[in-house]
């Protein structure tokens, strides 16, 4: 089919760019991989930002962009209550304070806006967004704060006999990375296996089927932000963790936009597979185009990769108008 | 019935028209034409594709096999803009009208293919675009006129009740004065009063402006009584094709349909 | 919801509506007799963190005179804050906000503490006869008093700490024709802060023949992998950082994961304070930053700054933090403000002095060394003394480094090339008055106002 | 009471089709006229015309623009401040390099490059829709704040990236006083806006609310989506252009590609929102209401006499203002607008309610 056909040409375009580099000489083998790998580290951050998304999508139709103040919430909450008992009692309580911030925002904001036009429904959330910075700040301040997972940051070489000069790698990379891998895996589970979680997948694809299974709408709202809360959570760790806690966390949330429309609004997969492709894609560019773009347009300096990961996603959307795992819409009159 | 009615030529004419979503077969290799002047009707069970065919005629849809052919062009599929430009109007069957809008705004836009001026006029609202407004507004008071709901025209279509929300839909393809009218299901939900409005309604515009009209209808009583001829479709299939009486004494139309709880 | 009750919202919304027009309407009247400072600050977002302690120091400097001295020469301080968040649209409608306050004196000089906010407010000064004083901050060619003739970028600007960063790395290879052939990165803060010094640093490229490799980051500076990456790919012999709030310990961070030596960074003096190596840990031991005007550290000022203001509770922030680079920074450019009245005074009499007499204060500004011991600043302040022709009044500098614990000056002071500045100075000083029909003035008939 | 529509006939078509068809909406709009033109500039502080009105003109033209698009065409963009800045950098560049030019023309140039631009990232829309298009501008967001930071041409090879205007002068008259500024505001304001009323009474206003309630039977009385669609961009477009090159010349003065930064995209969708989606009335409600609000809860502990920190008041501002834009949600998703007509509903019946 036709849009198959589109979909590989990108797919070889994309390919063709990304090994660009290494063909034409522009990069050794070794840097390439590192720029690959920092793509990859920077993907695992947006999919997780993205994941938020996607679970809040998918069950209450809500396009969420108080994701990014739910991390920066759940980061500065660890962050200064680590100050006075041990990291994970502090999570602990994260989580129990994201559970809360779930119930409050259920019976508040969504609750009576509920059957509004998503519009609105996106509104409301930047509501919460302005509501849940000052809060947060007033709460916990607004300097920079530590967030310390006891992973030295100082970087190891390895593979030095593969590549010439060696591999940089950072431990507490692989730490983010093995902490998203987990949370990606449990939340499987948990959709699979657990009752909750089959009746969660039900209402996102019908919600008057959900409510035939017997659970309310409201509880699985609940469920659904507290569990976005927890992705949130632990995206601010690891986020904080690598860079220190501050006002500036929220910001990320942007980043993951163009995840989720690369991924499909609905696909935990596309959200994902979206991050990675964002991210090693804007690094990539970052790294190997811009200086390129800048030396043939005499540019005051690159800075593609704020917009790369946009356009990268228009060009798929443009292919496929609902992303790469999105529902197909078919128009009935 | 519509004594001395002359039926025309065919003007339109569909051959082995084919269409799927993914694997589901919605019409399967139909053949039928449409006359000059007549009202040609279309039955069949729910889910028989009944919409589809009207979805082909007017290019919401795109068959992956057949041809329509319309006023002897043809063609393997339609676009919606051009089948608009050539006169093809139609209703739908849940109501497709413009809900932020007043009911008199909703049948001017049956009216937007044949105004003309442009953008910087609009905005200015030069003499030229006025003049053009009041021509415009004066052809829709007569389709307002003609349908009796003088009474609403500033209302929000949204809060009339539903069978005003049909006449005012079939107002709104009126205002585009088509040759050829398609009506999914005009009826459906009225109770008998309405019903008995909307027959006029159709009966009168077939007669007055000789328009040929395509309809869809589950009142077998409705559709015996106003179209001239009548296909019935099941399962994506045409089943059978002919004037109502000889549809009455089709087997394969009585196993079929009829069995269905009709 | 019930239509009577949407009524009564509009009611309530027209009345709220109602209540703000009615009280921006009036102006409030302050007490007459007093030197209105106004303070733009931001203690949120993602610049709180420099922002914060740099206020600190700003108005307690302020609190402290009014304790000891009770007020300039007799006339009582008084001072307002404005959050601007960093933001110039919000900054701007502070000055507005401001500006008109303690009739008839009005304000008496802004410090917008932000390079953009600064750019806004050149336009608008004046027209209002105001100041602006951008210490060591904002438009580098607004030295040249004869066409900015109400902005003065006291202590030093960004041409002077690029000129003298180089110089210094220079020194380091043995000499500025030593740099032939190297490779300096700038890594800046997307924003006229961050492009400011670019254009000296490509003149000294040019004469110096080293190549100069321009790293933007994007506000706010969380976001600084790829940036990185071209560093470890471009392996530059020194990267001179040019950021603000977060995005200067991001980059230290980031400058450890990738393995750039610590050493060979150099930071603007906004790039050197304690909020910004704190958060890298250990990893920031080495780190370099510029220091100007007033290094870290306790003198006679600060003495009695914890003597008059924090031992009765007033302070603005935590004990332990005056004297922090940021602190000290905020300090002395409120010195230098109340300095300029105090000389203002010299010359138009002990009261309280209007915008524009504070503008002759502040052409006419001399801190030697004398007027330094007098008022307690000794050891952190560079003598400042403006003219018409030169309203920066200083362009010195030293580097420091960091220890992991405190800051360290070790090299210095220097003094930026004014043979090689100037130039490009009145260049871009003209061709602002250029675009905006702004005639020169003459230094010789026009000294007074 | 006052406002009674009885007894008032139209005896044409030609009458009925007025933009104020009742006679106490002429007579509102009238005083409300002359109250902008003639009593405002009489009344007001120079800080409440610089930092309440001359905004609030500028951004309300500006949610005007984006109304068109969104509230009347139903096309979502959270990225219209791109828009404002290629209006703000055409102007800029337009004046620089023909400095010959009237301002008028200038803002009229600048809004059809701005329109052109608008055009282009509008292409999307016809394929994407929804919520993935309302993502799908924010590339033109970040790539349009990216070009003027990155392209020297466009800032005319400043060094910091930041440009500064001269004085307007249009045939002689200098706006240069906060009074000159608002009155000129004003006046293209009311034109602007009276332009943006006729249009969308007329059939391509029409076409744009067929394609926003139900864009497949608009498409089946031929009204063309790509037409309708393009046409909505690039008009909205044009305005927030206008409104860009408005908000760099005579409200900033000088400004740097950060001053058309999301945060503006947001709060011209929040005007929209909480003013009223399609309703031009509605985009003047919301653009007080995000202009003056943050100020006055700024200011608000200060006029009470509460003495709180200045981090304190900004948390509090923030709070509040999310709390009160999650607020006016919930009363009236349909926004300001609407309350505005409810109001106008119950004049109309009181004292006698049926």
């Amino acid at each position: 089919m036709k849009k198959n056909r589109n979909l590989m040409i990108l797919f070889a375009v994309l390919l063709a760019g990304l090994i660009a580099p290494l063909v034409t000489g522009a990069s050794g083998a070794g840097f390439w991989v590192e720029v690959l790998l920092g793509g990859l580290m920077a993907g695992v951050l947006y999919s997780l930002v993205a994941l938020g998304f996607v679970l809040i999508f998918k069950a209450s139709g809500v396009f969420n962009f108080a994701q990014g103040a739910m991390v920066l919430f759940a980061a500065l909450s660890v962050a200064r209550m680590a100050e006075k008992m041990p990291l994970w009692a502090a999570m602990l309580m994260a989580v129990a304070i994201m559970v809360v911030l779930a119930f409050v925002i259920e019976r508040l904001v969504l609750r009576p806006l509920v059957n509004q036009d998503p519009v609105v429904l996106l509104m409301a959330t930047l509501g919460v967004t302005y509501f849940i910075d000052g809060f947060g700040q007033t709460v916990w301040g607004s300097d920079i704060y530590e967030i310390d997972l006891g992973i030295a940051r100082e970087p190891v070489m390895i593979l030095q006999s593969v590549f010439d000069g060696g591999i940089l790698i950072n431990k507490d990379d692989v730490a983010a990375t093995a902490a998203a891998a987990l949370l990606v895996i449990l939340l499987a589970l948990f959709f699979q296996k657990t009752k909750t979680g089959r009746a969660l997948r039900a209402v996102a694809d019908d919600h008057l089927a959900a409510q035939s299974i017997g659970i309310p709408l409201n509880r699985i709202w609940v469920i659904v932000w507290s569990l976005a809360g927890v992705v949130a959570l632990v995206a601010g760790v690891v986020w904080g963790a690598k860079l220190g806690v501050q006002f500036s966390i929220s910001q990320v949330a942007l980043k993951a936009l163009p995840v989720v429309i690369l991924g499909g609004f609905t696909s935990i997969p596309g959200a994902i597979i979206g991050g990675l492709i964002i991210g090693v894609g804007e690094k990539m560019a970052e790294v190997f185009l811009a200086p390129i773009a800048v030396k043939a347009f005499d540019l005051a300096g690159g800075g593609i990769e704020n917009w790369f990961a946009y356009v990268l996603a228009l060009l798929f959307l443009l292919v496929l108008p609902e992303g790469l795992f999105g529902e197909k819409h078919i128009d009935r009159v | 019935m519509g004594g001395g009615k002359t039926i025309g030529d065919v003007v339109l004419d569909l051959q082995g028209i084919s269409l799927s979503f993914g694997g589901v077969r919605a019409l399967q290799d139909v053949t039928f034409d449409v006359r000059e002047h007549e009202v040609r009707a279309i039955i069949g069970p729910n889910g028989a594709g009944k919409s589809s065919m009207l979805n082909v005629i007017n290019g919401v849809y795109h068959p992956q096999q057949g041809t329509v052919s319309y006023l002897g062009a043809k063609r393997h599929d339609v676009n919606t803009h051009e089948a608009a430009v050539q006169g093809i109007a139609r209703t739908f069957q849940n109501i497709a009208l413009f809900k932020g809008m007043s009911v008199l705004d909703n049948i001017m836009t049956g009216r937007n293919l044949r105004m003309k001026s442009g953008l910087l006029a609009q905005a200015f609202r030069l003499p030229s675009a006025e003049r053009e407004e009041l021509e415009h507004r004066e052809a829709v008071e007569q389709v307002i006129d003609f349908l009796e709901i003088q009474a609403h025209r500033k209302t929000p279509v949204g809060r009339l009740p539903y069978g005003l929300q049909k006449r005012v839909d079939l107002a709104r393809a009126l205002a585009m004065e088509p040759k050829l009218l398609l009506l999914d299901e005009p009826m459906a939900g009225m109770n008998v009063e309405e019903k008995q409005d909307m027959c006029r309604f159709i009966l009168d515009v077939n007669d007055q402006f000789g328009t040929t009209i395509v309809l869809i209808e589950h009142d077998m009583g409705v559709v015996m009584d106003i179209s001239d001829r009548v296909i019935v479709l099941d399962y994506g299939k045409k089943i059978g094709d002919g004037t109502p009486d000889e549809i009455r004494g089709n087997q394969a139309v009585i196993d079929a349909y009829l069995g269905v709880s009709h | 919801m019930k239509l009577a009750e949407k009524v009564r919202v509009l009611a309530v919304s027209a009345g709220a509506v109602t209540a703000v027009m009615a009280v921006m309407a009036s102006q409030p009247v302050m007490a007459a007799g007093e030197q209105f400072f106004p303070a733009l600050v931001y203690r949120t977002g993602p610049y709180a963190p420099n922002g914060l302690p740099f206020a600190n120091g700003f108005v307690d400097y302020l609190k402290m005179l009014n304790a000891r001295d009770g007020g300039i020469n007799g006339v009582k301080a008084t001072f307002e804050e404005c959050e601007t968040g960093y933001a110039t649209d919000r900054g701007v409608e502070c000055y507005e906000r401001l500006k008109g306050k303690n009739p008839p004196y009005g304000a008496t000089v802004f410090q917008p503490l932000s390079t953009g906010i600064t750019f806004a407010l050149t336009d608008k000064a004046p027209k209002d006869k105001v100041s602006i004083v951008s210490a060591g901050y904002g438009r580098a060619d607004s030295v040249d008093g004869k066409v900015f003739k109400w902005n003065f970028p006291l202590g030093g600007t960004y041409w002077d700490a690029a000129d003298i960063l180089v110089q210094h790395v220079g020194k380091l290879q043995g000499g500025l024709d030593k740099l032939k052939g190297k490779k300096i990165a700038l890594v800046y803060h997307d924003s006229p802060y961050g492009k400011e010094p670019i254009p000296l640093l490509q003149e000294r490229s040019k004469m110096h023949g080293f190549d100069l490799l321009l790293l933007p980051v994007t506000h706010p500076g969380v976001e600084q992998k790829a940036t990185w990456l071209q560093i470890r790919q471009q392996r530059p012999d020194y990267v001179f950082l040019w950021g603000w709030g977060v995005m200067n310990s991001t980059a230290i961070k980031e400058a450890v994961a990738t393995g750039y030596p610590r050493e060979k960074m150099y930071g603007v003096w906004w790039s050197g304070a304690e909020p910004d190596v704190i958060p890298a840990g250990d990893g920031a031991k080495g780190y370099n930053a510029l220091v100007f005007l007033a290094p870290p550290g306790q003198g006679q000022v600060h003495k009695d700054i914890l003597k008059y203001v924090y031992d009765k509770g007033q302070g603005s922030g935590k004990r332990e933090d005056v004297g922090e680079v940021l602190y000290n920074r905020g300090m002395v450019s409120m010195m230098m403000a109340v300095e300029a009245v105090k000389r203002a005074q010299s010359k138009y009499g002990k009261k309280p002095m209007t915008g524009a007499q504070v503008r002759w204060g502040l052409e006419n500004l001399a801190i030697d060394a004398a007027t330094i011991k007098k008022i307690g600043f000794e050891g952190f302040m560079q003598p400042v003394s403006t003219s018409c022709a030169d309203h920066g009044g200083a362009n010195s500098g030293s580097v420091q480094a960091w220890d992991g614990k405190k800051w360290h000056v070790t090299a210095g002071p220097y003094h930026s090339d004014l043979q090689i500045i100037r130039p490009i100075i009145r260049a871009s000083a003209a061709k602002y008055a250029g675009e905006k029909h702004v005639p020169p003035r003459d230094c010789a008939t026009d000294a007074s106002n | 009471m006052l406002y009674r529509e009885n007894g008032q006939f139209k005896t044409s078509y030609r009458a009925d089709q007025q933009m104020l068809p009742i006679l106490q909406d002429r007579i509102f709009m009238g005083l409300l006229l002359v109250f902008v033109f003639v009593v405002a500039p009489f009344v007001f502080s120079n800080y409440f015309f610089l930092s309440i009105l001359i905004p609030f003109l500028i951004l309300a033209l500006a949610a005007l623009g984006l109304n068109l698009l969104v509230g009347y065409c139903g096309q979502i963009s959270i990225g219209h401040a791109a828009f404002m800045s290629v209006g703000a950098y055409a102007a800029y560049n337009l004046v620089l390099r023909v400095p010959q030019l009237n301002f008028l023309v200038v803002l009229v140039l600048a809004g059809l490059i701005a329109a052109l631009v608008g055009l282009l990232f509008g292409i999307p829309s016809l394929r994407i829709r929804g919520l993935y298009l309302a993502v799908a501008t924010l590339a033109a967001q970040f790539f349009m704040d990216w070009v003027f930071a990155r392209v020297k041409w466009f800032t005319n090879y400043a060094p910091s990236g930041s440009v500064s205007t001269a004085t307007i002068d249009i045939f002689g008259f200098q706006i240069n006083s906060p009074v000159r500024k608002y009155l000129f505001l004003a006046a293209v304001v009311t034109v602007f806006a009276i332009l943006a009323k006729n249009l969308v009474r007329s059939h391509l206003g029409r076409a744009w609310m067929a394609m926003r309630d139900m864009d497949v039977a608009a498409e089946v009385i031929g009204i063309r989506p790509v037409y309708a669609k393009l046409t909505a961009f690039a008009v909205s477009s044009f305005y927030v252009g206008v409104a860009g090159a408005l908000w760099g010349f005579v409200h900033l003065g000088s400004w740097e590609p950060l001053a058309f930064s999301i945060t503006l995209s947001l709060n011209l969708l929040f005007m929209i929102i909480i003013g009223g989606m399609g309703s031009i009335l509605g985009s003047f409600f919301g653009a007080f209401f995000i202009v003056a609000l943050p100020i006055l809860l700024n200011r608000a502990p200060d006029w009470l006499g509460i003495h709180l920190s200045t981090a304190m008041v900004s948390h509090l501002e923030s709070m509040i203002f999310g709390a009160l834009i999650i607020f006016f949600l919930i009363v009236e998703p349909q926004g300001l607008a609407r309350l505005w007509s409810i109001g106008k509903e119950k004049l109309r019946l009181w004292p006698f309610p049926h």
